[in-house]
């Protein structure tokens, strides 16, 4: 519930800062510069002298959309791996797709995220991209490891008798029974997402200005933090409480998604 | 006490100032460590070196060094004219790694005459060739010494090299043998925090006595206000621009130009960006030069002028163009701001932040640019604008005559004459967008006396320190 | 004086009654049958001796254990007698195991829990606990794993572990269900003799009627909770006070009313069929191993014939089923449905798979739970060219068939019981008017009551439809009730086939022999008898 | 169990190889000249193309590979182009603060979590529970490096209990070196620890419920009892993939940790070889940390078959 609505908040603001914001984000104001919280600014200034809550908002936008898509990357390339893989078990496919899963595995994720924004140039796309490659093998296991149950399921059996084939029977019987573990594995690295734009705008490799992040609010306060503390106290509570409205969105999901699932097919 | 902890922002990539560009090198060792026949002083005059006088001919062509006598490198071998030599030539030689070269670029031939005594004849008059033996590039190494220079640095200065930690720092010490006035202190160690953050609870937390060149310049008022600390902000050569790339449409239009520059507000970046530290410019050249002429006024900021000055030109709803941006703050918090003021008169830019070798090879050498901040800290420089095939990509065959007569003129009175000239032509070219003179802060505990305040080279003159009671 | 007095036992779980009123009491040496459907509270009787109820359990009224008042005593008094006096056994053997310690230690800890024992004197006594259940030491030392073992050796070991400290009580909770009928009857042996070396009281929960008849001294039969009839086991069939008890009798040795409709045409032909399992490879470059799974079978199903298929777990039955289906290839040999080849040049043939459907095991995992019945119905059709433009109706007439009803077809499956998803599932079977339906173990996973239901609704749908059954149990009074001939298998060969009578009156093969001895039998006197006249 | 090692080896060796090619390629399309960045701004072309002579940049791809790899074979992972000394040399000291800042976060995660994760399980639903799950939560939701700074605003700069980041050194003692890593290890552990916390428990709950640990009990185990002897081990197992798992994570986010303190470790070694277009230093660190997150797993997985013996024969 807490997390429903801490994700609905920050969604909330991301959505209305298409229409409306505060202040205008792409205008500066220096002279209005680091100023703490007053009625003007509720969450003050920033070195430029922007609106904080205007660039949270905004930011939010960009912690939304990069992880969103990275999850949808990972998603749209990891789960037909998955099924492919578990509806071919043992085959050559299947050793393929795992293993790649497992190469994958292999590397520290940021640290190959930050050289492929490194070699590629920082920004948004390439951090995108990063993080939604390391989505894929995630999303690939969980399906397969579902699907791999699914497949000894009777009525797969009788989906077969039924002279379905392997492709069909994955889209039909597989993937529907799937989706609540995707809903909640999907909540998860969605907030894994937010957490990975943050750290690598803060290190400078994700989305570049005058895009407002998260991440880079926090990299620019950082210097600020002993006699502006609220740079950083803002941008970083976004995060937080965004990630843990997810995450606890994500466990509710779970509660209220996995017993039906177990109900359902015993 | 007599140790000191100085920490600076970038670490030397190797410690041989002969052979790389890097700036960081010649802030640990120049002056310390090596020195060369002149050096700089505080205030950026040429003075003596190791060399304590010379003669130049009438024509202007043959320099004559007396060196200092008894004068040993660190590993107790003597320097003598035999190591001029030495070091010269290998700076000017076909396969000279040196990455200033063209400093020698004059010499014509280095002859040792006895060991205390070296002429070096040029192929023609040059009237900064003492400046230019002063630079960090041109210091004196042993042909003993030179296999391990990259690792074990062996000059002739007041300290000797001990030891480098890489990734974290350098330790000097002493030499007792220093042919000069010796140290006063015992021990340096040069400590090595790039990032700003760091750079603040370092110093805050006193972990190191010195900061030199820090990098936030938020973070000052701060020191100001407490007693332990001392702020010396002093100026450097450092020219910070917008550069513009003068061959790109539609930036080769002069109109454009001067629009870019009239839709800038300096004050906003000098106190955005250096939190108010910085001295406007509005030409390629330092305020503290004597020959400098203020030309702010050619490009005040005006944004109704310079979207006048568009639509003139034929762009009433403004372009789009890049904007690349090195890692330092001042090009990192000001390309922010500057795209924001262009954004204002309708001038569109793409940020993209760069690393310094990105920076190197796309905008420096690639010239695959439009607009970029960075600051040429290099003294003396505004010759660069007579070479057409540097990044600005400006060719004025004017300009480059004016600076070809420069060179060989060593009359100081026509020299300014012709300085101011320069300086004009390119302001009312608006080749780039002149912003501010880098300011370098150093942060030092209360009691350390003897720092230097500007910054003439890149260079942290340890010879003098001490600690005060 | 009895071991175990329970009295008036109330039980809540979160506030919902789970039992009520439970009574009953085990004697030294005495064996209580404790019988009921799933979910009727045998289960949750036994834990309450225990006192290992799930989290949210409230107890009411007497449970004396020995004299000990286990409602009252606090849990290291507790721990103290269980393992101790009274030692359980459960369902499922194949969990019942911490499968990372070996079964020496794992029988060895119930002693060194409740004795100050040295570890080796504790080990010794191990051996002579597994030695008591059957497990020899110079065939399974003490330092294997569970795995290592096959089902029933695991249940032995659950045995010497409850058995070890020589327990007052033994509380066995469905001993058998997950074995072999062969396997069963061992383990029943074995605790029938536990029972009387030691003299020990016992509580044989089961659901299966015939097991406590051949080895109860008292039954005690529980519905929904309570306990509807007891008494000592020839009494209460004798009498059968209790209409439940009388429906539970006749359930379990129902017969379905049916004429043999056999037309001695041959429909299915199956010759020298062999099925290879490629075995995972041990080595990279180890030659492939195989597994043959079937092996050069050979049948003949004929036209509105029911045919058995027997044999224990393992040995092959459903692979057949599924080379039949055409899901997978043979190896060898080849399968003809009226002549015409189930799979030809390596793809399966579609017109001859229509004519063939199949009803599998467990109506919970045969529906996607995702679909309205309608769809999952109307899944065959996908076997069609193209689907009939009145599916919608065949769906409903076929669910009308199957006695469901028509508006079953906007539910979802979560809605519908047990019993009520397998006549769906052979609503599914039958949409696309079949000849032959497959029955694969159809009727194993539901109660007496409803398997009665549906073995009656299979001979009526037989005569309806004019179909050919291929019923596949390891049941053997289910095979015997309602098929025509029957095949008994054992690993992957058919080893005895014939009428079905013939076959269970008079086995001539030693496997067929020793599988009809090991199933138990109802008692075939008292009002049941009667009724079946 | 020795032929488990034995395929698990060579799925290994298969990976390094893969690996090192994914790194080699990547590595080999960055942009920017490392003869440029050391030359600087004023070096003429033929300063340049001697120095890449030096710097042996001119070969062709596949020879700079085979020599790469051939290199590293032997132990000698070449000469890093801007500091002009041998990458192991700079590694191997990095190594000395990056290797025992993950041991000390591992080591403090586990700590942390273990205790946490048991006892959480053990008292289910109680008020223990909910507040280890609380803090748990909000131990993952928290950006380290944000932790990190603000440990750095109270601990360093407010208090000053700690210095604010840099590295003592080995040489001045263990207890300066383990007092610089110790904020760091801190905001490397925390996520790791409620992680690992949230894991342990929910694997030793899935463990509780399983029928073997109502056999123990049957057999007269006390709660107590059951827990440690039979469901820890059991429960372990998935544990034992997260802290593998951790491994890697520890590694790329003390890049980050490692940048706000300041330290010399490899993961900075790596920030400051992409900013430097040191190629030959990113490769080697990347690969030698993709080497150690393979050894680490394969450990795990060998680690996996001395917990369940069931792994030990199915190889
Ligand atoms: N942990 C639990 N929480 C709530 N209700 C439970 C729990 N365990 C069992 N029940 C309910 O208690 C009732 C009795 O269950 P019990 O396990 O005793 O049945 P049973 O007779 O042993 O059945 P079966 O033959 O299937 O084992 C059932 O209705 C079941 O749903
Ligand atoms: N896909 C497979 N790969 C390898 N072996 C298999 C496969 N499927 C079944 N087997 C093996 O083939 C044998 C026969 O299995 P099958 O499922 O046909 O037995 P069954 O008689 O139906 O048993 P049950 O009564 O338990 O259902 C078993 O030993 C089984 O382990
Ligand atoms: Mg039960
Ligand atoms: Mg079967």
């Amino acid at each position: 519930m807490l997390g429903a609505a801490l994700t609905l908040i920050f969604a909330g603001a991301a959505l209305i800062s298409f229409l409306w914001v505060p202040y205008d984000i792409t205008q500066l104001d220096i002279a209005n510069k680091i100023k703490g919280p007053s009625g003007a600014h509720p969450l003050g200034t920033d070195h430029f002298g922007r609106d904080i809550l205007s660039m949270i908002m905004v930011g939010a936008r960009t912690s939304i959309a990069v992880a969103l898509v990275a999850v949808g990357i990972g998603m749209g390339l990891g789960v037909p791996l998955g099924l492919a893989a578990a509806a071919k078990t043992g085959s050559l496919l299947d050793e393929v797709i795992m293993r790649g899963n497992d190469l994958v595995f292999a590397f520290p994720s940021l640290l190959i995220a930050i050289m492929i924004t490194a070699v590629f140039g920082a920004s948004a796309l390439n951090a995108i991209i990063a993080i939604g490659i390391f989505n894929i093998p995630v999303f690939a296991r969980l399906v397969r490891g579902a699907a791999l149950s699914l497949w000894t399921r009777d009525y797969v059996l009788a989906a077969r008798v039924s002279g379905k084939g392997a492709a069909r029977i994955s889209v039909e019987h597989i993937l529907p029974n799937v989706t609540n573990l995707l809903i909640v594995q999907g909540t998860i690295q969605f907030s894994l997402g937010i957490l990975a734009e943050a750290g690598l705008s803060y290190v400078g490799l994700g989305a570049q200005p005058p895009l407002p992040s998260w991440g880079r609010m926090l990299a620019d306060s950082q210097t600020m933090i002993s006699f502006a503390p609220h740079m950083a106290l803002f941008p970083g509570l976004a995060i937080l409480l965004t990630v843990l409205g997810l995450n606890l969105m994500g466990d509710g999901l779970r509660d209220l998604l996995d017993p039906r699932l177990r109900r359902g097919a015993r | 006490k007599t140790d000191i902890v100085v920490a600076m922002q970038l670490e030397p990539p190797h410690l041989d100032p002969t052979s790389a560009a890097a700036g960081a090198i010649d802030s640990v060792l120049y002056s310390n460590v090596f020195e060369g026949l002149t050096r700089f002083g505080p205030d950026g005059s040429v003075n003596p070196g190791l060399a304590k006088s010379w003669d130049i001919s009438d024509d202007g062509l043959t320099y004559t060094f007396h060196l200092n006598e008894g004068v040993t490198f660190h590993d107790g071998t003597a320097m003598d004219a035999e190591d001029v030599k030495f070091s010269l030539d290998r700076a000017r030689a076909e396969d000279s790694a040196n990455a200033q070269k063209a400093l020698f670029s004059a010499i014509a031939d280095v002859e040792v005459v006895d060991p205390a005594t070296v002429k070096v004849m040029l192929s023609e008059p040059n009237g900064n060739f003492l400046f230019n033996m002063a630079w960090g590039d041109a210091v004196i190494v042993a042909p003993e010494s030179i296999e391990n220079i990259k690792q074990m640095p062996v000059g002739t200065g007041a300290f000797k090299f001990t030891n480098w930690v890489q990734g974290d720092n350098i330790t000097l010490e002493k030499n007792g043998d220093y042919w000069g006035t010796p140290a006063k202190l015992d021990e340096v160690t040069f400590k090595f925090i790039s990032d700003p953050t760091a750079a603040f609870a370092a110093v805050m937390a006193e972990d190191v006595d010195v900061f030199t060149g820090f990098p936030a310049p938020e973070n000052l008022p701060q020191f100001e206000a407490d007693p332990r600390f001392q702020v010396i902000v002093g100026n450097t050569e450092g020219e910070t621009i917008l550069s513009i790339n003068n061959k790109m449409p539609p930036l080769d239009n002069v109109k454009v130009r001067k629009a870019i520059a009239h839709a800038i507000d300096r004050q906003a970046i000098i106190d955005g960006a250096m939190f108010g530290l910085g001295t406007p410019i509005g030409t390629h050249f330092a305020p503290h030069n004597p020959d400098y002429v203020d030309l702010t006024g050619n490009s005040a900021y005006d944004p109704e002028m310079s979207k006048a000055l568009l639509a003139e030109a034929g762009f009433p709803d403004g372009f789009k163009t890049t904007l690349k941006l090195p890692p330092p703050s001042y090009a990192r918090r000001g390309g922010e701001i500057i795209a924001a003021q262009l954004r204002a008169v309708g001038i569109e830019t793409e940020i993209t932040n760069l690393e310094w070798a990105q920076w190197l090879e796309q905008v420096f050498r690639g010239k695959d640019y439009g607009l970029t901040i960075v600051s040429h800290t290099e003294p003396f420089d505004i010759g660069i604008y007579a070479r057409p095939d540097y990044y600005f990509q400006y060719d004025n065959k004017a300009f480059q005559d004016l600076i070809a007569e420069l060179n060989k003129t060593t009359d100081p009175a026509m020299r300014t004459d012709m300085l101011h000239k320069a300086q004009t032509i390119i302001s009312e070219d608006y080749v780039n967008g002149y912003l501010f003179q880098l300011a370098t802060a150093t942060v030092a505990k209360a009691g350390v006396t003897g720092l230097w305040k500007d910054a003439p080279t890149q260079a942290t003159d340890l010879t003098a320190v001490y600690w005060a009671e | 004086m009895s071991l175990l007095e329970i009295e008036g036992l109330d039980l809540d779980i979160h506030g919902a009654p789970i039992l009520r009123g439970v009574s009953m009491s085990v004697a030294p040496g005495q064996i209580v049958g404790v019988i009921g459907e799933s979910g009727s509270g045998k289960s949750m009787t036994a834990f309450a001796v225990l006192q290992l109820l799930p989290e949210g359990a409230m107890c009411r009224g007497r449970v004396e254990l020995n004299g000990h008042d286990m409602l009252g005593l606090p849990e290291p008094s507790l721990c103290r007698l269980r393992g101790n006096e009274v030692g359980m056994v459960f369902q499922e053997p194949m969990t019942a195991l911490n499968p990372i310690k070996t079964i020496g230690e794992q029988v060895a800890e119930t002693i060194l829990i409740h004795e100050d024992v040295s570890k080796r004197a504790a080990m010794a006594r191990a051996r002579e606990a597994l030695d008591r259940c059957e497990l020899p030491g110079d065939r399974f030392p003490m330092s294997r794993y569970p795995h290592e073992l096959s089902g029933g050796q695991r249940q032995r070991v659950v045995i010497a572990m409850a058995i070890a400290l020589r327990p007052k009580l033994l509380i066995a909770d469905e001993p058998t269900t997950a074995l072999d009928v062969t396997t069963q009857a061992e383990i029943l042996r074995l605790i029938r003799r536990l029972v009387e070396e030691d003299s020990m009281g016992c509580m044989l929960i089961t659901h299966d009627l015939a097991v406590v008849a051949d080895m109860a001294d008292e039954i005690v039969i529980m519905r929904r909770g309570e306990v509807v009839e007891a008494g000592p086991t020839a009494q209460v069939f004798a009498e059968m006070n209790h209409p439940y008890t009388r429906a539970l009798f006749e359930a379990s040795g129902h017969q379905p009313v049916r004429e043999a409709q056999t037309q001695s045409v041959p429909l299915l032909q199956v010759r020298d069929a062999v099925r290879d399992y490629a075995l995972p490879r041990n080595r990279l470059f180890a030659p492939q191993d195989y597994f043959r799974a079937v092996n050069r079978v050979s049948l003949t199903i004929e036209r509105g014939e029911s045919l058995g298929l027997v044999g224990e777990s393992g040995c092959g039955k459903s692979t057949l089923t599924r080379a039949i289906l055409g899901l997978e290839e043979l190896q060898g040999g080849e399968i003809l449905l009226d002549g015409a080849p189930v799979f030809s040049g390596h793809q399966p043939n579609r017109a001859v798979r229509r004519r063939m459907q199949v009803v599998f095991q467990d109506p919970y995992g045969s529906f996607n739970p995702r679909w309205k019945v309608a769809r999952l119905v109307a899944e065959p059709f996908h076997l069609m060219d193209a689907r009939p433009a009145d599916w919608r109706d065949q769906v409903a007439k076929v669910l009308e068939d199957v006695g469901i009803g028509a508006d079953a077809m906007h539910r979802y499956i979560h809605e519908f019981s047990g019993g009520q998803r397998q006549r769906i599932a052979i609503a599914r079977a039958l949409i696309l008017r079949p000849e032959l339906v497959v029955l694969d173990e159809a009727v194993s996973a539901l109660d007496v009551s409803i398997r009665a239901q549906i073995l009656d609704l299979l001979a009526a749908l037989q005569k309806d439809y004019g179909l050919s059954y291929l019923f596949i149990s390891h049941d053997l009074s289910v095979v015997r009730n309602i098929t025509d001939r029957v095949l008994v298998m054992r690993a992957g060969e058919i080893v005895e086939q014939g009428k079905t009578a013939a076959v269970f009156d008079n086995p001539q093969n030693w496997y067929t022999k020793k599988l009809i001895e090991a199933a138990p039998v109802l008692p075939d006197h008292g009002v049941a008898g009667g009724g079946a006249e | 169990m020795l032929r488990y090692a034995l395929k698990r080896l060579v799925s290994l060796a298969i990976s390094l190889v893969v690996a090192s090619v994914v790194i080699f390629a990547m590595v080999e399309v960055v942009p920017g000249d490392p003869a440029a960045y050391m030359l600087g701004i004023n070096a003429t072309e033929e300063t340049l193309n001697a120095l890449r002579d030096q710097l042996g940049l001119n070969g062709t791809l596949l020879e700079r590979y085979a020599g790469w790899v051939g290199g590293m074979l032997r132990g000698d992972f070449g000469t890093s182009y801007t500091y002009r000394t041998p990458v192991a040399e700079m590694i191997g000291e990095r190594l000395w603060i990056s290797l025992p800042l993950a041991l000390f976060a591992l080591t403090l995660s586990t700590a942390i979590a273990f205790p946490a994760g048991i006892w959480a399980a053990s008292k289910r639903g109680s008020l223990v529970d909910t507040s280890v799950m609380g803090v748990t939560q909000l131990g993952v939701a928290i950006p380290n490096f944000w932790f990190a700074m603000l440990m750095v605003l109270v601990f360093a700069i407010n208090l000053r209990w700690f210095n604010a980041g840099g590295f003592a050194g080995w040489d001045a003692g263990i207890l300066p070196a383990m007092k610089s890593l110790t904020l760091p290890a801190i905001a490397l552990a925390l996520p790791q620890a409620s992680i690992l916390a949230r894991v342990m428990r929910s694997s030793l709950l899935d463990t509780l419920g399983e029928d073997f640990i109502r056999t123990a009990r049957a057999k007269g185990l006390s709660k107590r009892q059951a827990l440690w002897r039979h469901a820890l081990r059991n429960a372990l197992i998935p544990v034992l993939t997260i802290i593998g798992l951790q491994f890697s994570f520890l590694m790329a986010g003390a890049i980050i940790i490692e940048n706000v303190f300041f330290l010399p470790g490899l993961g900075r070694l790596v920030f400051q070889s992409i900013s430097a277009r040191d190629l030959i230093v990113v490769e080697s660190v990347v690969m030698l940390l993709v080497f150690a997150v393979v050894m680490v797993n394969f450990a795990v997985d060998l680690a996996y078959a001395v917990v369940d013996p069931r792994l030990r024969v199915r190889a």
